[in-house]
């Protein structure tokens, strides 16, 4: 049973390409993690309870019986072959085994409508999951007006920090976070296993993004360093914020990775976004000059379903982020009426974050990883948020 | 290359009515009916004009009688409303410049039309190109045809120089050069001699003889009218858009011209009688101005102006007068010597201070240096004296000051609007003069500088310009005078200075000197054939 | 010292900047060996400096001939934008090469817009550039929306994977086939060597010739090629007439108009080629929105430092790509590090020509900022991420600082030209 | 009313009316490429654009954007093509929020010591490029470029890192950037000012407080450039530097003088954003600069028409909203519907332009025939059409 059971998770494919057959599992398995997930924080239970049941009664005013959903992505929106992606599949799996219908929306370039949109979005749905910790402030001002309405957002706590001690900004607020840390723990493990130079490197997109970009990194570091204490991790940033170019740019990225190889890197992993594409690319042009080859290492999806065809042999894993998961996990829990509010933590013990087989490439050393699985769920091992 | 005319041309030429003109020759262009009109104005008006082969022709009329309009119709470059023109008798469609040039006519403009930035030969063979294959310019080829053309005219020039490092004189003959180098065979010319001292204009003139010698016909537009009698074989005198006459210029004087032109006599630039005091008003003492890489451009240039005096300044354009004036004015920065208004040192003053202290100023180039001209009459009426009464209370602009004052330029000075809320730029040259004189004149200054201040307008207006500096004068204006208009500055002026690579090299009685021994001055001459220390004395004394 | 310079200044003029590049290179050699680098002078940043510098070189390129013919256009962005759009899609339907004709051809038509805005109708050319910049985005994503959605591994943000137009190694300099035989690798032999400066300098050198993309070659090829087409042919005679003085141009026969119209066309097709080239692999390899990062507006600088002249916009290109190749490769920061030195130094230089010319406050000027350099490389043993950014942007600024005064604009540029109104 | 002023006023309107149709009717075209039913999208963007919430949304983007043209619209006057709004305004919203956040003042005084601290970094900054400029001769397009980037990826980056509020609240991402301000000291919203005239503003939107600083700002440009000596000076040095010149304005310093006022307003184009979170975020607003100049250029640098613009900007990216979430367009069009209006804007009025200014020389070319014209006696309409 537990093989089977992990064996189906370390590496899923991604909803939206998933066979009929093969979505049967994870979907059951997830049940279960919510189930013990709703009694953890049992205590706000029986307010959800209500909270949901109001709603009910006026969504069955507008419609039949099921909930509409209103999705709004990250600036950029659906096609980003990486987060939104991913939270688009999550939406299309809820519609097709939950019935349920929802719109899409993004945001404005420059990112300064998001409020509006959640409102607008809001107005016309029942639920409302905003993609991207960018929400959180938009949330925690529409959420409060709109009480018929659930709200999720993706990547943030949603915990209002003025509060002592911290709180959930609303009842009808919930928040999607993810131990990336703890996945990249393992890719960084599988990098420190597979190397044969000794020396790995890190591209993250933007620095200093509310550290998320770091967590990915800690994570990373922790697990070569578990591994081989002496193995050599080349880190860089694309840009610092305010600058995001660093997520869009696959030239930048590109040429990062090539001077990383030259230092001796064999694999490279990315939390860079669109910019990972010029990882890929460095790594196939890298090993077709020098003729040994050098890997990379995708993220949030199993990017070696979603990147070009040509590149694909040389992803030797990604560090899944289950945003799809997650959301149809959400959208699950408010027509369950379980939708707890504040943060629900989509970590390794509950495959909201992982990594990826497909391929094959880490085939011969899941056990190792699955170890480490182990011990990090078990808290053996304490992966670090901070580099 | 050079699109010479069909040689069977001639014989195609129909024999026609030909009006006025009793014809020896074929004509070579033959214009009839030709009328256009701009929004408001007709400048031309049903014109027809006959011009034979290989004669010069003259084209006379005051400002704004259509002379240019009518030439840049010959050229292609504006299309007449009706009209037909013929060129060696066959009816020419002319949609552009390209077409005139192909059919043989050359035209050298009113203004420069050379670019700065090119050398001589690059401004010469623009748009005759010889050429290699694939569009490669033939430079030495077109060097040696440059160099033929140049020397079989006399028209001297480097053709590998900067047309921005050549004098006016030099320009000029860059831009003759330029029809030559195609082979026109028929060359209009639009007040070539406007910029140049009468040395030069002798000069052009025996290279336009020597092109009719070679057979070339010749449109010649001037409104200087003993140029026109001495150079023309045949005299046309436009007066607002239309034809007055064609006359022989054996038949008529000077005087029959001008009452062709303009209905009446021309007016004479005459300052009267001297009223110059002994009190300084502006005074110069040892003045250098560096020019581009440091060079002096003016060279201690000492000069003194008093109240009620005028002071012509005279000189070849290029020889420091510009910048001589704007270190008065304070444009720029005068690098030793000093400059006094009032016995007040001035030197390092700002230019706003220099007007407030009752500094006059109108520009050479109004559009350049005297208007906002999308602005309205009232701003434009303000410009300068912004800060003074009543067109401002301390840091407040008074609207109803600036629109008063503009009202009384535009009565006082004639300028001719139907109200002054009207843009700068809808005004004709001569009343945008009269709003700039009118601007100056009215804040009552002490120290006046006029830098050709009629350069360009029409005679009304000149003479108009020319009463209220007398006027002034009178009341103990000191003026500092800039022109190339040698009768203006001889009839004005109270003292005559001559500027000469940045010197003062003379100074002269303006009622002993002629424009002609004025321009052997202007030039240098004088100083070669003169002994030197008499200059230095005459310098001394400036 | 003066006697020497003196010599240089007797040489013509390839060999005089060959010589300048040649005391670079020995400078960037001593200084990296402090910082105990070899990222300076390494093979792979002569390489980085030249992916880096093409977008920006072909952009400027189409910026001046724009501006030569007397039309400004701060739309080199939106044409870009246009460039790596059409250039994604025509690369990842018809290959490479198509890929490139196709971007030329979107930033042409980009190019034809503000010839339609600025030449006939007249209208502001910076407010019809602006209006480029802000409907080209905006329109490649409408056009993914439509086309690349439907595109396996396309979206509405990005399109497939572009293919390439491959590379060429020159024969003997870097080892290169000619017909099939191997020859032998002259520059690299001497790089492996590791000769104090002549194995740099052959290093440097061999990142030019060795693994070359041809669409590189192709845009530098350009340089020599636009400035003969400037300087000796009929048509570029005629193009600057335009910028010069296009009255003057009219007067001759001139078609002003057609002139204009085919230089901002040009224009935009260069500035469509720099897009092209920004999609194709040797930089993303994908149209990514937001890709361009800027760089139109980089290239405008470019046409200002490089005098708007072809080979002053390379070196302009190139001030800019090498410190940011460099820079991105530095992932120590030990180089960037460097570059302060280097900084202080060509300072140095630069105090040395203003003394020369009696230039005191330049003098100054450049003494306080390599002052500040030095200070900060000797007190310090890394930079700043946020440094190692800037550093190009920087450059150029100090550039400008120094050498504006020294530029000419054509005279005629940005005033609207109306036939038969003079 | 006469002939001639009726003329005048119908060509006054002409330009901005027939840009606003040519651009639906164009937008029109391009939804219908994109299998859109235009009518339903424009009815859904006017119907949600009707509403009071929508307004506010409206006004609150239209505040930053209107601050921004009109800081690029002072450099146009100018003739400075101030690209620099982006980073000036970054730069001073992030030393704005540090300082702000360091001291404790009464709200009023805290709201103006923030404002003031925010118009000096961007008005020095600013200075920056005006001083290059007429010192160095550094073309300001390029030099404020330049500085762009030192701002936002070097003196932003660095400062954002150095002045990061505590550690806590980024463990669990979101909210990251500088100290926050306390919210009682910052500008609070005006919303009883709008419900005066209606009703409740529902859903917690907020008007922000910096839309009266706008209007301030606007009504200060506005006297500046019409009523005072400096404004005259500035204009004219704008519009033609060699006779302001000659007229005693020296040019250089009207560079220095206008670019750093573009700065000083450049400055407040943060505040908004400020003033409602309370703190600088590691991912701003960007773009506004860019933005400004767009719309300076369709309110044609005049306080009122930027307004306008601002407006009609903010109007089409609060509609992009509604188009997607009621499915009727996808969020691209208002891109292009920005551009196309652009383009149709400024050709009108360029067409609007030369009409008028064909009716000015004809109206000056009739008094020069008939000198006795007096001047309020307009010209006839045969005179005038032409
Ligand atoms: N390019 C132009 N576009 C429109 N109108 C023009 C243009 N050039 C001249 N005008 C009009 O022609 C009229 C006279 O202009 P211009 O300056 O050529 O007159 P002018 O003949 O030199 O006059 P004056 O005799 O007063 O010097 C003015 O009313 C002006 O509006
Ligand atoms: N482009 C134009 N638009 C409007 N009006 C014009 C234009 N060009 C000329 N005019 C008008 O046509 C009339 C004739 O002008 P034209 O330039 O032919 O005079 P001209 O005889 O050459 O005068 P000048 O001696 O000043 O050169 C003038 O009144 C002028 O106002
Ligand atoms: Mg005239
Ligand atoms: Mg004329």
């Amino acid at each position: 049973g537990d093989d089977d059971d992990e064996e189906t998770v370390s590496s899923p494919a991604p909803a939206a390409e998933e066979s009929e057959e093969e979505m049967a599992e994870p979907e059951e398995e997830m049940a279960e993690t919510e189930e013990e997930h709703s009694d953890d924080d049992h205590s706000d239970h029986d307010h959800e309870d209500e909270d949901h049941s109001d709603h009910e009664d006026e969504a069955t005013e507008e419609m039949m019986d099921l909930p509409t959903v209103g999705l709004v992505y990250d600036i950029g929106g659906r096609g980003d072959q990486s987060f939104n992606d991913s939270a688009a599949a999550g939406i299309e799996r809820a519609a097709a085994e939950l019935g349920i219908e929802f719109t899409e929306a993004s945001p404005e370039p420059d990112g300064s409508n998001r409020e509006e949109i959640m409102q607008l979005a809001a107005s016309e749905h029942d639920i409302v999951v905003g993609v991207g910790f960018l929400y959180e402030s938009a949330a925690a001002t529409v959420g409060p007006e709109n009480p018929g309405t659930m709200f999720g957002v993706v990547d943030s706590g949603m915990l209002d920090f003025s509060a002592d001690p911290p709180a959930p900004y609303a009842d009808n607020i919930a928040g999607l976070v993810f131990a990336e840390h703890e996945g990249s723990f393992l890719v960084g493990a599988a990098a420190a296993l597979k190397t044969k130079t000794g020396t790995i490197g890190f591209i993250g997109g933007v620095q200093n993004v509310g550290g998320l970009i770091e967590r990915f990194e800690a994570g990373y570091n922790a697990g070569a360093r578990a591994v081989n204490p002496d193995i050599e991790i080349i880190g860089d940033y694309v840009t610092q914020a305010p600058d995001m170019d660093g997520f869009n740019s696959p030239d930048r990225g590109k040429e990062i990775a090539l001077a990383m190889y030259e230092e001796g890197a064999d694999i490279i992993y990315h939390a860079a976004g669109g910019t990972g594409a010029g990882l890929f690319q460095a790594a196939q042009e890298q090993t077709e000059a020098t003729g040994s080859k050098v890997w990379a290492i995708g993220v949030d999806s199993d990017q070696y379903l979603t990147a070009d065809p040509g590149v694909r042999e040389f992803i030797l894993t990604s560090m899944l982020k289950r945003v799809d998961s997650s959301i149809f996990e959400m959208i699950k829990s408010v027509i369950e009426g379980t939708m707890v509010p504040g943060p629900t933590a989509y970590d390794l013990s509950v495959d909201g974050v992982g990594y990826s087989r497909s391929g094959g490439y880490v085939d011969d050393i899941v056990d190792q990883l699955e170890d480490f699985r182990a011990k990090i769920i078990s808290g053996e091992i304490v992966v670090p948020n901070e580099p | 290359m050079s699109q010479a005319t069909e040689p069977d041309s001639e014989s195609v030429t129909e024999p026609e009515t030909k009006p006025e003109s009793e014809l020896t020759a074929a004509s070579a262009i033959e214009l009839t009916g030709i009328t256009k009109r701009f929004p408001g104005v007709v400048a031309n008006d049903n014109i027809n004009l006959t011009v034979a082969e290989g004669e010069i022709h003259a084209i006379c009329g005051e400002n704004g009688a259509g002379k240019s309009t009518l030439m840049k119709i010959l050229y292609g470059m504006q299309p007449p409303d009706s009209g037909t023109i013929k060129i060696s008798g066959a009816v020419a469609e002319l949609h552009s410049p390209a077409q005139a040039i192909e059919l043989g006519i050359g035209m050298v403009h009113q203004h420069f039309m050379l670019a700065d930035q090119l050398t001589v030969l690059e401004n010469v063979i623009l748009g005759a190109e010889p050429t290699l294959s694939v569009g490669r310019i033939n430079f030495s080829a077109g060097r040696a045809h440059l160099d033929e053309v140049s020397r079989a005219y006399g028209l001297d020039i480097n053709a590998d120089d900067y047309v921005e490092d050549l004098e006016v004189g030099e320009r000029q003959r860059v831009e003759i050069i330029k029809v030559l180098f195609r082979g026109a065979k028929i060359l209009i010319l639009d007040e070539p001699t406007a910029v140049l001292v009468p040395q030069e204009v002798d000069e052009l003139f025996s290279n336009i003889r020597e092109l009719k010698t070679g057979g070339t016909t010749i449109l010649f537009i001037d409104h200087k009218l003993d140029e026109v009698l001495e150079i023309a074989d045949t005299i046309t005198v436009l007066r607002q858009g239309r034809t007055v006459g064609t006359v022989k210029p054996d038949d008529v004087t000077a005087r029959d011209l001008a009452e062709m032109m303009i209905g009446s006599e021309l007016p004479k630039p005459d300052a009267g009688a001297s009223t110059v005091t002994d009190e300084v008003a502006l005074e110069i003492s040892e003045l250098r101005v560096l020019g581009e890489a440091d060079r002096p451009v003016v060279n201690n240039v000492s000069l003194t102006v008093h109240r009620g005096e005028i002071v012509g300044v005279a000189g070849v354009e290029g020889n420091g007068q510009a910048e001589l004036v704007n270190a008065i004015i304070g444009t720029t920065p005068s690098d030793q010597g000093s400059i006094k208004m009032l016995g007040r040192d001035i030197t390092s003053a700002s230019v706003r201070s220099r007007r407030e202290l009752g500094l006059g100023y109108v520009p050479q180039d109004r559009h350049r240096d005297g208007l906002l001209l999308g602005f309205s009459l009232w701003e434009n009426g303000t410009l300068g004296h912004q800060t003074e009464a009543p067109y401002s209370r301390g840091l407040w602009l008074s609207r109803d000051g600036m629109r008063k004052r503009a009202e009384q330029i535009k009565s006082q000075f004639d300028v001719r609007t139907p109200n002054i809320d009207l843009s700068a730029h809808a005004l004709s040259g001569g009343n945008q003069q009269k709003l700039i004189v009118g601007r100056e004149m009215v804040a009552d200054p002490t120290v006046f500088i006029a830098n050709h201040p009629t350069r360009g307008i029409d005679v009304g207006a000149q003479a108009a310009v020319w009463d209220h500096i007398r006027e002034a004068r009178a009341k103990g204006l000191a003026t500092l005078l800039v022109s190339a208009d040698l009768e203006e500055l001889i009839g004005l002026s109270d003292t005559i200075v001559v500027m000469l690579r940045g010197r003062l090299v003379a100074r002269l009685d303006p009622n002993e000197i002629t424009p002609r021994d004025l321009g052997t001055y202007m030039t240098g001459a004088a100083l070669e054939t003169e002994e030197t220390e008499e200059t230095e004395e005459a310098v001394a004394s400036a | 010292m003066l006697s020497m310079l003196s010599m240089l200044n007797k040489q013509p003029t390839w060999l005089r900047w060959m010589i300048y590049a040649a005391i670079g290179v020995l400078v960037l050699t001593v200084v990296q060996g402090f910082d105990d680098t070899e990222r300076l002078t390494a093979v792979t940043s002569s390489q980085a400096m030249l992916r880096w510098a093409v977008p920006i070189l072909l952009a400027g390129l189409g910026g001046m001939f724009c501006e030569r013919a007397g039309i400004i256009n701060i739309g080199l962005e939106g044409m870009l934008v246009l460039g790596t759009w059409f250039g994604a899609w025509g690369a990842v339907t018809y290959g490479g090469w198509a890929g490139l004709l196709i971007g030329m051809a979107g930033g042409a038509l980009g190019g034809l817009i503000h010839a339609v805005a600025t030449v006939t109708f007249g209208i502001d050319q910076i407010i019809s550039g602006v209006a480029i910049n802000v409907t080209a985005p905006g329109l490649a994503r409408f056009l993914s929306s439509e086309v690349f959605i439907n595109i396996e591994g396309g979206s509405i943000t990005q399109s497939p994977r572009t293919p390439g137009q491959g590379k060429f190694t020159f024969p003997f300099l870097a080892g290169g086939d000619l017909f099939g035989c191997d020859t032998p690798d002259i520059l690299g032999w001497f790089t492996r060597k590791d000769w104090f400066f002549v194995s740099d300098l052959t290093g440097m050198a061999r990142g030019l010739v060795a693994q070359l993309s041809l669409a590189t070659m192709l845009a530098f090829a350009l340089v020599p090629f636009s400035a003969w087409l400037i300087w000796r042919t009929r048509f570029g005679l005629r193009l600057r007439i335009c910028g010069e003085h296009p009255v003057g141009g009219e007067t001759q026969g001139i078609n002003i108009y057609l002139y204009k119209y085919i230089a901002v066309i040009i224009s935009g097709a260069l500035a469509g080629l720099g897009g092209s080239f920004i999609a194709s692999p040797e930089l993303s390899g994908i149209y990514l929105e937001g890709q361009t990062n800027g760089r139109g507006f980089i290239a405008l600088a470019a046409v200002i430092i490089g005098n708007w002249r072809p080979g002053g916009i390379m070196g302009a290109a190139l001030l800019f790509g090498y410190p940011f190749g460099v820079g991105l490769r530095d992932l120590d920061g030990s180089a960037s590090h460097a570059l302060l030195l280097v900084n202080t130094i060509a300072l140095g230089a630069v105090i040395a020509w203003a003394l020369n010319r009696r230039r005191r406050v330049d003098a100054t000027l450049a003494a306080v900022l390599g002052l500040g350099a030095a200070l900060w490389y000797f007190l310090s043993s890394t930079v700043p991420d946020w440094w190692i950014s800037i550093l190009p942007y920087v450059i150029v600024l100090v550039v400008l600082i120094f050498f504006s005064q020294r530029l000419r604009m054509p005279q005629a540029a940005g005033i609207a030209y109306r036939k038969g109104e003079s | 009313m006469n002939e001639r002023l009726t003329r005048r006023l119908i060509l006054a309107a002409a330009a901005p009316v027939s840009a606003l149709c040519i651009a639906v009717a164009l937008s029109a075209i391009v939804l219908l490429i994109a299998g859109s039913n235009p009518i339903t999208a424009y009815l859904d963007m006017l119907e949600h654009g009707s509403k009071l919430e929508t307004q506010v949304d409206i006004l609150n983007r239209a505040t930053p954007l209107y601050l921004a043209g009109v800081a690029v619209a002072i450099g146009f006057k100018m003739n400075l093509f101030n690209i620099g709004v982006e980073g000036q305004y970054l730069l001073a919203f992030i030393v704005a929020a540090h300082l702000g956040a360091q001291v404790e003042l009464p709200q009023v005084l805290h709201i103006a010591y923030v404002l003031v601290v925010a118009m000096v970094i961007g008005g020095a900054f600013a200075g920056v490029a005006g001083v290059l400029k007429v010192t160095r001769g550094v073309n300001e397009v390029i030099s404020t470029i330049m500085l762009n980037a030192v701002v936002i990826s070097g003196l932003a980056a660095w400062w954002i890192v150095e002045w990061q509020a505590g550690g806590e609240i980024s463990a669990t991402g979101g909210r990251v950037g500088t100290e926050p301000i306390d919210e009682s000291r910052l500008m609070p919203d005006i919303n009883s000012w709008l419900e005066f005239f209606t009703r409740e503003v529902g859903f917690g939107k907020e008007l922000t407080g910096m839309l009266i600083v706008a209007v301030v700002v606007g009504v200060f440009y506005h006297v500046l450039l019409t009523r005072t000596v400096l404004g005259f000076d500035l204009r004219s040095s704008g519009a033609n530097q060699h006779a302001s010149h000659v007229g005693g304005v020296s040019p250089k310093r009207m560079i220095v003088i206008a670019i750093v006022l573009s700065g000083v307003v450049a400055g407040l184009v943060g505040m908004p954003e400020l003033m409602d979170s309370g703190y600088y975020p590691s991912n701003p607003v960007s773009g506004l600069g860019f933005l400004g100049i767009a719309v300076a250029l369709l309110g044609r640098n005049h306080p009122a028409g930027v307004a306008v613009a601002a407006v009609i900007f903010s109007f089409l990216d609060v509609s992009s909203g509604i188009l997607q979430v009621t499915g009727a367009a996808s969020r691209e069009i208002v891109e292009i519907m920005k551009g196309v209006i652009i383009v149709t804007a400024v050709i009108a009025y360029e067409v609007v332009r030369r009409i008028r200014e064909r009716d000015e020389a004809a109206a000056a070319a009739a008094a020069m025939t008939n000198p006795k014209v007096p001047s309020d006696n307009p010209p006839t309409a045969a005179e005038v059409s032409v």
